[in-house]
C-alpha cells in the first residue's frame, strides 16, 4: 500500500535506481555477509569493496579506532584483485535485483585506465572511481585532491568508459566544488561525496598511534555536518548528480542529503553497528516522505529552503 | 536475525570482571564453543558493538553468559546494565573451537579472561579426559574456579607471584603437562606473548593447538576486513580475518608479532 | 605536593605559562562569566573573542546547532571592537595572572595591519591571527586558506607587530602543513590550530537549514581526529611551536595532542557542557603525568611513537 | 558552583510533559521567578546542555520544579531519568522577570509549554491582585490548572478549539480582560506569534509587559554569543543575548521577526 503512493525510484547518470540507498564501498564487503541478514534486493545499488588491478594484503592491523561518535580506519584497500571479483563475486551479486557498483582504484593514471576498460566489459551497473583514499600512498591522494589531478584521470579514463562514471570525491580539500567541476568538466557523469576525512587516534597510555598506519580515514555520524555542507555546495556548482554520504544513519540523515542535493545517497559506518541500516534507512525515508506529504523522491532532491 | 535480548542477571566475579546472563534463545540454540557476540554496550561515547566470546551456554534455559572484564567505556557502560534490561546483540558469529571425536584427551590453556572461551569448550568437547590449565597475575584475579573445577579431570591454577596456586606463568605448568601426559589437542586462550609461548610449546611437542585471537572490530561478520590478524599461507603470508576467519585460528597458522 | 613534583609550565614564543591551557578564542568570551566558576589565574592563558577594527553585530540566529558529538556555530565574530576591548576588558582580566592572546580578525590586510597595531601597544601577552574563520564571507576564509594569502597577512603583520604572533590556521584546506610552514616563513611565532570545520545542519521537517547563516563551524569532540593529524602533520613540518586544538575534553585528550607535537592546546567547545572543563583537563594533565612517570610537559610534546 | 544535584520525583502532565522535582538546596535558595537551569540530560545524542525555566521553588523544602516537554533527544533522556538519579545543572542562570511592589494589579499569559515559567512568578509576585490567562491548543494540552488557580485571583483558560474554557487564543483572552480592568503589568511566554500579539496588545494600551524568550544556547551564561536575539537599541537594533541579558525582556525592546 506504502508502495503506490511513494515512489521510491530515482535516475543517475543513466541508472535507474529502485531507491536511493547504497550500500558505500568498503562497508559492505561484495555483499555476502549482509545478505544474511536482508535481501539485497532491497537496495537501490551496492558499491562493492575498493579495487585495485592486483590483489592487495592492506595495511598493518589495528585497522580501526573508534572517535567520539564516529570511527577511523586504515584498511588500505585490502582486496581480492578486479579478476577475482568479476570472477568470484559478480555471479552472486547478480542473484539479486541491485545495481552493481564497481569501485576502482589505482596507482598510475594507467592503471586506472586499465581497471576502467577491464570493468566496463564486466558485468557491472556503474564505474565508481575512488580518487580519494586516504590510506593508499602511492598516487590516489594526490590524483583527487587537486583539479590538474583529477582533470588528468578522469578525462583519460572517460575515452574508455563504456559505464556510467561516477567519481568519488575526498573532503581533505580547500574547495571541493572546484574539484566537483573539474571532474564534471573531465566528463564523470555524477559524483559521489564524501570520502573519509583524514583523522588519526592516540593512545596516551602507550604512547602510540592506535593505528597501525599511524592515520586513518574518518567517518560516522561525527563527520555528518561536514557532509552535509559539502554535498549542498557540490550540488548547486555541478549539474551532473551527486550521491551523498558520510554519516546517515537514519531515513531522516538521508532526506538532509536530499534536500541539500543529493540524487541518493551511500550509507557506510552505520551498518556495523546495525546491520539492518540500509533497509531500515530506505523504511525510513518512505516514513518521513508519508509524514511530510511528499510523493516522489526528486519532489525532495535540492528541496532545501534557503 | 533477532537483535534485541534481554539481559537476565549480572554477577561480580572480581572487582574489574563480571559475568552477564542473557536471555535469548536464538543464540543460545545456535551458539558454539570459541563463537562470540557482538554487543551495543551503550553509554555516550561507545558507537561500535563490542565482541566478548561465549563463555557458558544453557541450551535448555535458553540463556547464555558471557564474561566480561571492565576495560573502557564500552565494558563500563554495559556493566551497569540491569536485570531485564533490553540489549542488542548480533551472534553468535565467527568460527569457534573444533570439537573433533578423535581427540580423546585435550587440554585448555587460559590466561587471565583468556579464561572465558574455554569454559563452553571444556562443557562440549566430547573427549574423554579435560585438562585445565589456567594462569592469573594474582590471587584477586582467579576467576571461575569452581566452575572449570567442574567441567574437567584436572584443574591446575597458576598464579606469577604464587598467591594462588602454582607460582610462575601458566605456560610453564603446560610444558610441564605435556611432558607428563599424552594430549591430543590443546586450546589456548590469553594475552599474545603467552598464547605464543603455548603455540611453540605444542609445537615442540607435535601436539596440535588451536587459538582464540582478539582484534579491534567494526562489522563482526567479515564485510569491513578492519580486523586483520597474519596467518600463514602457501609458504607466505596473509591478513585473515579475527571475525570471520576466527576467532579459533590453528595455532600453527597464526603468525604472532 | 603535587606541584612541587610536576612541572606544567610551558614556553611559546617568548611567552611563558603556567600550564599548557588556553581558553580558545570565542568560547570563552573576556573571562567574565567563567570568573563565578574559577579562578582565572587557574589558567595558562586566555584566548579572548575575536576582535575587529569595529564593533560587529556578527551572524542571524540561531547561531548553534548541535550535532553527533560536536556543535556548529555561526556567531560571525560578534564583538565590541578593538579599542571597547582595550577600554574595558583588559583592566578586568589583568586583575588575574594569565596570559592575554587577544585574537583578531579583519577584512583587509590594511585592517589586520591597523589590529596589529594597536595590539602592540595594548596590555596584552600576545596575538593571535584569525585568518581562518568560516563565517565572514569578505576576506578572511581567502587568506588563511591559501599560502598566498597567509604570507602577505602575515609578513605584512609581522613587521608591526610588537608581540608574540601566532597565526590561527583553518582545518578547511587540502594540505595544512603547506600553510603553516607558510605562515612560519612569513615570521609567525607559532601557529594554533585548528579552527572550526565548515559545516551546515539540516531540519528536515521544516526543510531549513538550522542555522540562521546556513553553514556553520564545526568543533567538539567529533572534530578530535582530524585535529590531532592536523597537530601531528603541521609539528613535524614547522619549527616553530604549536597549539592544538578541536575538541579536548579531558586531561588525557590533552596529553593526545602534546604527544602529537602540540606545546600547548586551547579548549573551547567542552566548556559549553562542563564549565569546570578547562581546570579539569589541567587536573586530568597533571594525573596522567603523575600516573606515567613524567616530570614536566616538555617531556610529553612530540613524544609519540611511531 | 554544585552542579550534581538530585531528582526527587518526575510526575506525568500530559502524554508528553512532565514535571521534575530536583533536589537542590542551592537553586532553590537563589533561584528567582523567570531565571532558568540548563541541564545535561544525557543520552547518547545529546551533547549540549538544555535550558529550562524554574516553574515552581520550595524554598523550604530545597527543591525545585521544571516543567518538560518531550521534543527530541535531549528531552527524551530526560523523561527515562528515575528518582534518586544524579543530575547535572547549572543555575540558576538568567535575568526572571521584575517583583515590582508598585506593581499592584499583575496579569500573566501563557502559551502551551510557556505556562511553566509563570507559575512562579504568581507565588513570588507582591501584587494584591493577579489574573493568569493560559491558553492551550486542545483540551489534552492544558497542563497544572489546579497549581495555577491556587496561585491566583482568577484562571481563565483558553482552547483553540473551544475543547476546554473559552474558545479561542489566549490573547484574544488578554485583550478581553485588558479592557474590563486595570492591569500594571503583564508578563508573557508562549510561542513567539502569540507573544508577539500579547506584545502589541500591551503597547496599545499602553501597559508594559515582559516576555520570556527562547533561544538556542552554547555556554548558558553569556560567553559564547550563540543565543542571540534582536533589541532596539538607541533607535536602532542590536542582537542581545537570551542567556545573560534575558530570557526575559521588556516586551517593548524586543524586536520579533
Ligand atoms: C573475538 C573476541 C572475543 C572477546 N571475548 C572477550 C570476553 O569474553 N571477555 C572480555 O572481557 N573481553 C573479551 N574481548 C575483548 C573485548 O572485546 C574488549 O575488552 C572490549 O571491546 C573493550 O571495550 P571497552 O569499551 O571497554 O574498551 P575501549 O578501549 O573503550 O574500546 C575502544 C574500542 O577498541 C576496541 N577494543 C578495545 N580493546 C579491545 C580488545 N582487546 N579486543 C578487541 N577490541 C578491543 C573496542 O571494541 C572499541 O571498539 C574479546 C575480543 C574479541 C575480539
Ligand atoms: C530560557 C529557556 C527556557 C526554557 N524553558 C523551558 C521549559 O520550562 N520547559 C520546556 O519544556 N522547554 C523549555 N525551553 C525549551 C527547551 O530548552 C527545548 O525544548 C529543549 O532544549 C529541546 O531539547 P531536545 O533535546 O528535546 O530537542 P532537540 O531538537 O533534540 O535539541 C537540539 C538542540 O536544539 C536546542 N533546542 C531545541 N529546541 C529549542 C528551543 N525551543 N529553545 C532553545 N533551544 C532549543 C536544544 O537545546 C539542543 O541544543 C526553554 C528554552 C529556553 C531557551
Ligand atoms: C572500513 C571502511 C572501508 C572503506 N573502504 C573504501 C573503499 O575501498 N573505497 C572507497 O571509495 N571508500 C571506502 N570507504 C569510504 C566509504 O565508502 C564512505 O565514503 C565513508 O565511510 C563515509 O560514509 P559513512 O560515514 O556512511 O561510512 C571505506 C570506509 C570504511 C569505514
Ligand atoms: C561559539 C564559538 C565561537 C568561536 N569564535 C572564534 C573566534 O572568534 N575566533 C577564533 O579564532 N576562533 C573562534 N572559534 C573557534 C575556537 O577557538 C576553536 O578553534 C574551535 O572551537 C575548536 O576547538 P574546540 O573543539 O575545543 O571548541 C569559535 C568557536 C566556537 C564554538
Ligand atoms: S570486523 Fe569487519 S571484517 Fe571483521
Ligand atoms: S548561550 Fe552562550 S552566550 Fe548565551
Amino acid at each position: 500500500m506504502m508502495e503506490n503512493r511513494i515512489d521510491l525510484t530515482v535516475n543517475i547518470a543513466g541508472l535507474s535506481l529502485k531507491n536511493p540507498v547504497i550500500a558505500a564501498s568498503g562497508t559492505f564487503g561484495f555483499g555476502r555477509e549482509y545478505s544474511a541478514f536482508f535481501n539485497l534486493s532491497r537496495l537501490g545499488g551496492i558499491a562493492v569493496k575498493g579495487l585495485t588491478l592486483k590483489p592487495r594484503k592492506g595495511n598493518p592491523p589495528p585497522r580501526i579506532a573508534e572517535t567520539p561518535a564516529g570511527i577511523l580506519n586504515s584498511v588500505g584497500l585490502q582486496n581480492p584483485g578486479v579478476h577475482a571479483f568479476i570472477r568470484d563475486e559478480i555471479p552472486f551479486l547478480r542473484r539479486y535485483e541491485t545495481a552493481i557498483i564497481a569501485n576502482a582504484s589505482g596507482n598510475t593514471v594507467e592503471e586506472y585506465e586499465e581497471m576502467v576498460s577491464i570493468l566496463s566489459e564486466a558485468d557491472v551497473d556503474a564505474v565508481e572511481l575512488n580518487l580519494s583514499c586516504p590510506n593508499v600512498k602511492e598516487g590516489c591522494l594526490v590524483f583527487g585532491s587537486s583539479v590538474s589531478g583529477i582533470t588528468q584521470v578522469v578525462s583519460r579514463v572517460r575515452k574508455l568508459c563504456k559505464k556510467p562514471l561516477i567519481v568519488k570525491l575526498t573532503p581533505n580539500v580547500t574547495d571541493i566544488s572546484e574539484i566537483a567541476c573539474a571532474a564534471e568538466a573531465a566528463g564523470a557523469d555524477a559524483v559521489s561525496l564524501i570520502n573519509t576525512l583524514l583523522g588519526m587516534a592516540i593512545d596516551a597510555k602507550t604512547r602510540r598511534p592506535v593505528l597501525g598506519n599511524v592515520t586513518g580515514g574518518l567517518s560516522g555520524p561525527a563527520v555528518k555536518p561536514i557532509a552535509l555542507r559539502m554535498v549542498y555546495e557540490v550540488s548547486k556548482a555541478v549539474k551532473i548528480p551527486v550521491i551523498g554520504m558520510g554519516g546517515i544513519t537514519t531515513g531522516t540523515d538521508m532526506a538532509e542529503f536530499l534536500l541539500a542535493g543529493a540524487s541518493a545517497v551511500m550509507i557506510g559506518t552505520a551498518g556495523f553497528v546495525n546491520p539492518y541500516a540500509w533497509v531500515e534507512a530506505v523504511d525510513g525515508l518512505e516514513r518521513y516522505m508519508l509524514e511530510s506529504g511528499v510523493k516522489s523522491v526528486s519532489e525532495l532532491i535540492g528541496g532545501l529552503m534557503v | 536475525m533477532n537483535l534485541i535480548h534481554r539481559v537476565g542477571s549480572i554477577k561480580p566475579l572480581n572487582e574489574d570482571t563480571f559475568l552477564m546472563t542473557i536471555e535469548s534463545a536464538e543464540i543460545a540454540a545456535a551458539g558454539l564453543p570459541g563463537q562470540f557476540v557482538n554487543v551495543r554496550c551503550g553509554g555516550p561515547d561507545a558507537y561500535l558493538r563490542r565482541p566478548f566470546s561465549l563463555c557458558r551456554v544453557h541450551r535448555d534455559q535458553g540463556t547464555f553468559d558471557i564474561g566480561v572484564q571492565i576495560r573502557g567505556r564500552g565494558t563500563q557502560a554495559l556493566s551497569l546494565m540491569r536485570e531485564g534490561d533490553p540489549i542488542d546483540i548480533m551472534g553468535p558469529l565467527g568460527r569457534g573451537f573444533s570439537l573433533k571425536s578423535e581427540d580423546k584427551r585435550i587440554a585448555v590453556v587460559g590466561g587471565g579472561i583468556g579464561v572465558f572461551p574455554l569454559l563452553q569448550l571444556l562443557r562440549e568437547h566430547p573427549a574423554a579426559e579435560k585438562l585445565a590449565l589456567l594462569g592469573f597475575r594474582i590471587r584477586d584475579q582467579v576467576i571461575m574456579e569452581k566452575d572449570f573445577r567442574d567441567e574437567c579431570h584436572e584443574l591446575c591454577i597458576s598464579t606469577d607471584d604464587g598467591s594462588w596456586g602454582v607460582a610462575g606463568f601458566v605456560t610453564s605448568l603446560l610444558e610441564k603437562k605435556l611432558a607428563e601426559k599424552k594430549i591430543d589437542r590443546v586450546f589456548i586462550c590469553g594475552p599474545v606473548p603467552m598464547m605464543k609461548r603455548a603455540v611453540e610449546t605444542c609445537k615442540g611437542k607435535n601436539i596440535p593447538c588451536e587459538v582464540s585471537l582478539e582484534e579491534r572490530m567494526g562489522c563482526g561478520i567479515g564485510a569491513c576486513l578492519v580486523c586483520a590478524c597474519k596467518v600463514k599461507l602457501d609458504g607466505c603470508w596473509d591478513y585473515a580475518h579475527v571475525c570471520k576467519d576466527g576467532p579459533v585460528f590453528s595455532g600453527e597458522s597464526v603468525i604472532f608479532e
